[in-house]
């Protein structure tokens, strides 16, 4: 499937759509697509809301926020995020903040269908007091001391869409991903469809000579998408490196709405898809941020005599 | 570059810090540190005070032996010969909250005299001033290591403050306000370019131990936006040896990256 | 570490321990090293409690036992633990009867430090009734219907010691498994202690080679054994396979209590270590067992440039 | 061997039940299944009924392409060429529980009329009679699976019987009557010697709608334990065709591992 058609099949006006990605792997390329199939009134869940939420807030995608880290990872602000919190500028974003295993346990919970998730985090923060998902509820089992627990509990969180990016999955789906595997497992089988956006598609002989390298199985899989290239300025392991330079320079380019518009225009609407973001980057620019060869040595899964 | 010329080189701000912090981690096994001058502090205590200190970082990565010195808590040089990547629901919920992490290090826009801290605004939640980060794990990191601790680089009175504009990050003493048992004892070392405050668990606030050289006890008293306990016997921090500083900058961070 | 160190140094009187290893790298080794050295009134916690178990209590080492399922795989009965519960023969046995899934969440709510655990199961069930770690919560976020949702929940299990058994491990204790890999990581992580019983120590760069291959990390891990074939009758996969004959034979030795305490006495007791039990069984019944190849093909980590 | 022999071979109560179970399973795409007929029966769906179908076993293997007929759930055959191994947390909790599986396989000691199953005890719990192993992932299995489907070998009072020595998988309608939300709708096949039992849904009990040739209605119901309903019509189950054999006995299980 083209990435433009799992936005469009995938992606509606006004669903919650998850992003996951821990600084590996975050799925800018299909982001981009968001922004340029104009989708609107999207809940965007994801826990470090960094340059790629910033960029669809700035294209006017999304209404409301659930996230746990807002910030340009440790390279400065995102400009719009803040002006949308700060200043309501251009208009109000509605914000749930939670903390990375708030997050984390969200996620749990939806993966399991569970109605909650239990966490040693929250008791006494003030974020309990500015949003009501976080709640407490007492343990049937006596404290260390005898007397009755409590401790905070989560809400689940069940995304009408998951978007993930992973190094490569086969025609069926079932996905492979080394290095950082954050918590896209548990952010995919929470949602109601999975798109997985992935590097390569490879061969079913190259997933299945090591099976537990695949972090998601086909059957919670919806659409699998190749795009190489897709993460940047994120990286992928063994493929790409991160785009320090383009984290540092967001806080700026970021900062002024005009600058951020022009980057937009340039980049993403007049771009036709990701090939075309990745060739008018140049082959320069790509070899700056390629990597070399650290390989795993193999394992022997054996094989019946 | 000889020894000679990189010990005589001026000492940064981040040098001293990076090395008082390093002090403090003696003997101890496993940290949670994010990038900048918490693994400065934990990368030289490996080479000094705590040769069996392992790094855990919020990414996943346990027992790094990078190429590079990482920019960020994912960077790829911390994956590539690691001795083991979790996932994040193992990272926090067993390594995390499971309690194996000794020291947990946060920084913060906002401290009080408990060592709770604010990372989410300036000014009001609902419309503030500037909108911070806000949590990311620590939250979790308080909650769950042994104890925490902070550096923060400015220390003026709009920083170490009375009152908090929002409590991010609770120690452990308003947790126990609510009726939930925290599972650390908090922050237990703050270190600043003024010195060390330190506080011994729940119920203790935050005392002066340590000034730097050339700091006063009533700089420090100027500098803290609360009534500042101050130890019966205050310490002058040690400045950093010549030998700190050259496994500083010629093993930690020879490209200083972290250092200018 | 040898094994007899470790049973030694970890295993005392009166313990909770846990043996994990879902069919797949059951740690029987271990569990006859507990034999032989006596070890009295343990509780054992083990999701499958098979043959390993059923020595165990003939050898009067178990006072308590927690678990899922109580059988001989799929091969029939266990003779010592049916004498036990049925006729208290020769002593009672305390059974704790759960499910499969609440014994993994005990594990879950274990490593996490969490006072419960829920999930969907037990509506409805007399487990319930006979076991009263069995409890409900009410949800504080309404149900699907609106009104309050009602779950169960399991008690957290932190054993004394978790004896795993692995196919490898560096020397300071990062643990490597592939093929199944159950709930060995969890029932270390809500442990007190643990010990890793591996077919191979390794070197480091042969663990450091592929680090999302390490499912418990030493700082999880107290001692680490090298005992090859230690998961025998189970298997280890990449190293030899399950011996279906004995799993076939033990629901004949252990109808009978006298041929079960032979089968000990020879098998056990005069055996001095697990290498004795090994070289006892012979080469010829060890090439019965043996597999051929079928190597993971690598990943690339990637090598900054 | 050639077809012709091969289908000539009088047939075995585990072909019917292997036969008859997969043709249930027409276009499902995911069943969780322990080893034996249950296997045998997706095995056997997958290669006419249900191209799609998936097999996902209690041990954590997702899409296996075994070398040889599995001996296990957890058969070193089963792994190596596999798609996916999952942890047991992920396999009992994100995909059973979080919903994945069309149609449960359970066998049972006992089954009573609401699809109720006791595999843990005959007699009484604290002194049983017999001990049996207990639930393994059945309770699971029971209260997460869209749909399940029991296979019965023996048919007799004791087994189906009014009430249960001890409910240790509870279908939906006991789940609910404690307050407890069911994810799925429990017992909808019961496929034994004699027949097939169906239900559909919650608050229905269980009903005859079939019969094996030359089986009568009174036979079933002489030996089932409680006033077992029967459907309007009852269907008599079509034999297994050369097809269904020949696949059966040439691709599924050449070596007859189960189908002695």
């Amino acid at each position: 499937m083209t990435m433009r058609e799992a936005i469009s099949s995938f992606v509606h006006d006004g669903d919650t759509v998850a992003l996951e990605g821990f600084t590996h792997l975050i799925p800018t390329a299909a982001g981009h697509e968001i922004i340029r199939q104009g989708r609107r009134d999207l809940t965007v869940v994801r826990m470090t809301a960094d340059i790629v939420v910033d960029q669809m807030l700035a294209a006017g995608c999304v209404t409301r926020l659930v996230s746990s880290f807002v910030g340009n990872s440790s390279a400065g602000s995102l400009g719009e995020l803040r002006r949308r919190i700060e200043k309501a500028d251009p208009e109000p974003l509605v914000f749930e903040e939670y903390s990375h295993y708030g997050m984390i346990c969200r996620y749990l919970a939806g993966a399991q269908r569970l109605p909650f998730y239990p966490l040693r985090s929250y008791g006494g923060s003030d974020l309990s007091s500015v949003n009501d998902g976080l709640r407490k509820v007492t343990s049937p089992y006596p404290g260390p001391d005898g007397e009755p627990e409590q401790v905070y509990v989560v809400p689940p969180v069940n995304p009408d869409v998951t978007i993930i990016h992973a190094q490569r999955a086969d025609r069926s789906g079932n996905t492979q991903i080394w290095g950082l595997t954050g918590v896209q497992a548990e952010a995919v089988y929470a949602a109601d469809k999975a798109v997985v956006v992935v590097e390569e598609i490879v061969d079913d002989e190259v997933v299945r000579s090591d099976p537990n390298r695949t972090v998601i199985p086909a059957h919670a899989v919806d659409a699998v998408v190749a795009c190489p290239r897709g993460a940047h300025p994120s990286f992928a392991q063994g493929y790409y490196d991160r785009d320090n330079a383009f984290y540092r320079a967001w806080s700026g380019i970021s900062k002024d709405r005009e600058q951020l518009q022009a980057w937009l225009k340039e980049w993403v609407y007049d771009t036709a898809d990701h090939a075309e973001y990745v060739s008018k980057l140049g082959e320069e620019f790509w070899n700056s941020l390629a990597v070399g060869e650290a390989l795993s040595l193999p394992v022997n899964y054996g094989r019946r005599l | 570059m000889s020894t000679e010329t990189t010990v005589n080189t001026e000492m940064t701000s981040s040098e001293r810090l990076s090395v008082v912090a390093s002090r403090e981690l003696a003997g101890r096994r496993t940290v949670f540190a994010g990038i900048g001058l918490p693994t400065l502090a934990a990368s030289l205590a490996h080479l000094t005070v705590a040769p069996r200190l392992e790094i855990v970082y919020e990414s996943g990565v346990c027992g790094a032996h990078p190429s590079h010195l990482p920019e960020t808590i994912a960077d790829a040089v911390l994956i590539t010969g690691a001795e083991a990547v979790l996932s994040m629901p193992a990272l926090f919920g067993y390594v995390l909250q499971g309690g194996h992490i000794d020291v947990g290090f946060l920084g913060a826009a906002q401290i009080d005299k408990w060592g709770n801290l604010n990372t989410s605004v300036i000014g009001d939640w609902d419309a503030p001033k500037v909108r911070l980060p806000g949590s990311g794990g620590a939250v979790e990191v308080m909650a769950n290591s042994r104890e925490v601790f902070v550096v923060m680089r400015r220390h003026d009175p709009r920083s170490f403050t009375e009152k908090l504009d929002f409590c991010t990050t609770p120690g452990p003493d308003r947790a126990l306000e609510e009726g939930v048992r925290p599972l650390g004892t908090g922050v237990t070392r703050v270190i600043t370019e003024l010195g060390i405050l330190a506080r011994e668990g729940v119920g203790e606030e935050l005392k002066l131990v340590a000034v730097h050289p050339g700091v006063t006890v009533d700089q420090v008293r100027e500098n803290t936006g609360w009534d500042l306990a101050v130890a019966d016997t205050v310490e002058t921090v040690q400045p950093p040896s010549a030998e700190e500083l050259r496994l500083l900058r010629e093993d930690v961070d020879p490209d200083r990256v972290y250092l200018r």
